[in-house]
């Protein structure tokens, strides 16, 4: 079902390790915001683990709809893309392999945000960062598979770029108030067990929108 | 705006709209403790109702769009959108003049005043990309998965925001009213303006429909004249 | 009778709402009639003078 | 009977209120070659888009190997081979990782040895390394060529082939179409000028003002023929 996937995935790698634009602009693209948030609500306080959080998400929010848009970016540009819908890929392989690459992308720029996030807020490594993981990496995949699903409008309508963030923001608000809620919680020092409902809902978020990405991605790629 | 459906859609939408407003006004009696501002709700629940079913709408016709790709289902898809916001918008604003009274407050992040808020929010980025694209079957396609994208996050976004809101126990606010209608009259006033609201927004559907049937007319007009200059010119 | 305001408030914008919008779609419509008229009648005009220079070819 | 690899009945292109191509309709059948000549936005590279399956047309019926484009089956799509206006090829990646990657997706075994094949087929051997973004247009031009001809297909749908090549790359080319014809496959190509292929019976039509026709059967066109047995 799934032929194909392998290449796919390793010729976007192989593509990003030799110009490595998206991992430069999708890092220091969250690192920026990481400051801004930081400047803004200053590291301290009484809200630590809530301005933590908060910032670690919306680092993740930015980074993520460039991230995935950049995994369709190169078959756009080059106009490739023509060149898998004329191979026997199944459109929704296509899907799955730039969501994988998107996943990534997003994974390299969560990376970087909870080290600088680690010495700004003073956060002990440890067990409350490691919870944190899970949280972050169920996050990105409801995150990758919206923007995967509708980064194709960029190309197709004027101020698409613009437009991408509008769409999967409000998309995406379930498992943004769920991934901070539960990073707070975690970051607070609260254990795992405290926020499985918040993990169940990220959970069920990420089941329903890849399927549906994974289902619908042949009527947005196909072209008119 | 002529023929009969039309005629008698509009006729039905008015004769509802004014049995609803004489049940408001007149036959139902006051809240007791909200005062005459809880008759804002008889027209306020409605607004939300016709706004779901809208919705609803974008989604089923997108997904009849995407299967048996008649542009009907995508101009129907794109009209319920239209109507959709503007109910939407409706409950935010009704919804903000009853809070102030009431709570003191013209917002608060209550589960349903958010819930709402952000369907409006999403609706909205449906109809910016219908402003912003042209009129294309690629277009139409990407609405069609937009929309039923969009009302696969309702239920998630409803649970959602109410355990968001409900985990803070020192915000915790429901309507009073709203489940306590306790007077039959109540009822009954609720049921009417619930017609009525949805006559009118099948009547301004049907309107808006014919715009954009008319508008596809055009498209196919300009493409006969457009093969008329073009023979012309090759002669 | 205490808070009449938000009552009237609430019940004008809903009419004041759907009044506007219909408006609109009148004013749509009206304009997609004019361009109906519009392209019909440049169709026939069309349609007419290609019909007479073909047959004045085919004579000689 | 040769199979009729192309199938278009009555096919219109609008892109919105404006009309790219109207009522054409057209079959190529295997061991058939024909070129589409028309002048530069006469609309021969959206043809070729709509014939290969890529686009939908805006009206009419298209067909290959008897099929609906939407209804084709991975297998099918391994039939068809398309050179668009772009080579379709990464610029980042070199020459033989293009082939090769082409190649592992459609499913050809040892992609690596089948990429190296036809690298030496189109005279690349020496530049295989090499970034497509480093390549000349003739030899972007050639590599594209090698990249729709992968998998052996039925049906070879090509976008002005000769378009920057030189006298050895149209060589080239016309003898991978020789080849094609000899194995049955359907040759169809795009032109800006009539041209001919030696050893190759070629349909000629003529895109022009939305409408495509054939040269030979109208016999006014005679003086036109005179002018193309002299190119």
């Amino acid at each position: 079902m799934l032929e194909g996937f392998g290449p796919l995935v390793r010729k976007d790698l192989r593509l990003e390790l030799r110009s490595g634009e998206s991992t430069v602009a999708l890092v220091s693209l969250s690192l920026l915001i990481l400051v801004v948030m930081v400047l803004a609500f200053g590291p301290g306080g009484a809200r630590r683990a809530e301005v933590a959080a908060g910032a670690l998400w919306v680092a993740l929010i930015f980074a993520g709809t460039l991230g995935a848009n950049q995994a369709l970016l190169a078959e756009r540009e080059s106009g490739c893309i023509r060149g898998l819908l004329l191979s026997p890929l199944e459109p929704a392989t296509i899907y799955a392999a730039k969501l994988a690459v998107a996943m990534i992308f997003m994974t390299e720029a969560g990376v970087a945000v909870l080290a600088v996030l680690v010495l700004f807020f003073n956060l002990e490594f440890g067990a409350a960062l490691a919870r944190l993981v899970p949280v972050f990496l169920l996050g990105a995949l409801g995150l990758a598979a919206l923007c995967t699903l509708l980064a194709t409008v960029c190309g197709r309508v004027r101020a698409g770029a613009m437009l991408l963030p509008v769409l999967v923001v409000p998309l995406f608000t379930p498992a943004l108030i769920a991934g901070c809620k539960a990073s707070a919680a975690l970051l607070a020092g609260q254990p795992i067990g405290a926020v499985t409902t918040w993990l169940k809902l990220l959970a069920a978020f990420d089941v329903l929108f890849v399927t549906a990405g994974y289902l619908l991605f042949e009527h947005v790629i196909l072209e008119d | 705006m002529k023929g009969p459906v039309s005629i008698a859609l509009a006729a039905a939408s008015c004769l509802s709209m004014l049995a609803a407003l004489f049940m408001v006004f007149v036959y139902v009696p006051t809240e007791a403790e909200q005062g005459i501002v809880q008759r804002i709700f008889y027209f306020h629940l409605p607004c939300a109702w016709v706004a779901f079913l809208a919705f609803g709408i974008v989604a089923v016709a997108g997904a009849l769009y995407l299967w048996l790709g008649h542009r009907i289902w995508d101009d129907l898809s794109y009209a319920s959108a239209e109507l959709g916001m503007l109910f939407c918008t409706l409950v935010l604003i009704t919804g903000s003049i009853w809070a102030k009274p009431i709570w003191g407050t013209w917002w608060t992040w209550d589960s349903r005043l958010t819930t709402t808020f952000i369907l409006w929010l999403l609706y909205g980025g449906y109809l910016l990309l219908r402003a912003l694209a042209d009129d294309t079957d690629e277009i139409a396609r990407f609405a069609a998965v937009l929309g039923i994208v969009g009302v696969l996050d309702v239920p998630i976004v409803i649970i959602s925001v109410r355990l968001w809101r409900t985990i803070h126990p020192a915000v915790l606010l429901t309507r009073q009213g709203e489940h306590g209608l306790e007077d039959p009259r109540m009822v009954a006033t609720l049921l009417v303006a619930l017609g009525a609201f949805t006559m009118v927004f099948v009547w301004l559907l049907w309107l808006r429909l014919a715009t954009l049937r008319l508008r596809t007319r055009v498209a196919a007009l300009r493409k006969d004249v457009a093969l008329l200059d073009l023979a012309g010119a090759h002669r | 009778m205490e808070h009449f305001g938000y009552l009237f408030a609430a019940y004008s914008i809903i009419f004041i709402a759907i009044g506007l919008y219909a408006i609109f779609i009148g004013r749509r419509q009206a304009r997609l009639d004019r361009e109906v008229a519009r392209l019909e009648a440049a169709l026939r005009a069309a349609q007419q003078p290609a019909a007479s220079p073909e047959q004045h070819q085919s004579g000689p | 009977m040769a199979e009729v690899a192309l199938q278009a009945h009555r096919i219109s292109k609008f892109y919105g209120d404006r009309p790219v191509f109207h009522g054409i309709s057209f079959s190529a059948q295997g061991g058939e070659a024909a070129v589409i000549v028309g002048r530069n936005g006469a609309g021969k590279s959206t043809l070729i888009r709509v014939f290969c399956g890529l686009t939908r047309p805006s009206a009419g019926r298209l067909l290959l190997f008897g099929r609906e484009p939407t209804a084709l089956q991975a297998a099918h799509f391994r039939r068809v081979g398309v050179l668009l206006h772009q080579t379709l090829l990464y610029a980042n990646l070199s020459a033989h990782e293009n082939l090769e990657f082409y190649s592992e997706i459609l499913g050809i075994a040892d992609p690596a040895a089948h990429a190296l094949r036809w690298l030496r087929r189109v005279g690349l051997e020496h530049s295989a390394d090499e970034p497509v973004s480093a390549l000349s247009r003739g030899m972007e031009q050639r590599l594209g060529i090698a990249r729709a001809m992968l998998a052996d297909p039925d049906l070879i749908l090509l976008d002005e082939p000769f378009a920057a090549l030189d006298a050895d790359g149209a060589a080239l080319v016309a003898s991978l179409v020789r080849e094609a014809l000899a194995r049955n496959a359907a040759v169809v190509f795009t032109a800006h000028a009539p041209l001919e292929i030696a050893g190759v019976e070629l349909s000629l039509f003529k895109l022009e003002g939305s409408g495509l026709t054939p040269f030979k059967d109208e016999g006014r066109r005679g003086a036109l023929r005179s002018l193309l047995r002299r190119l």
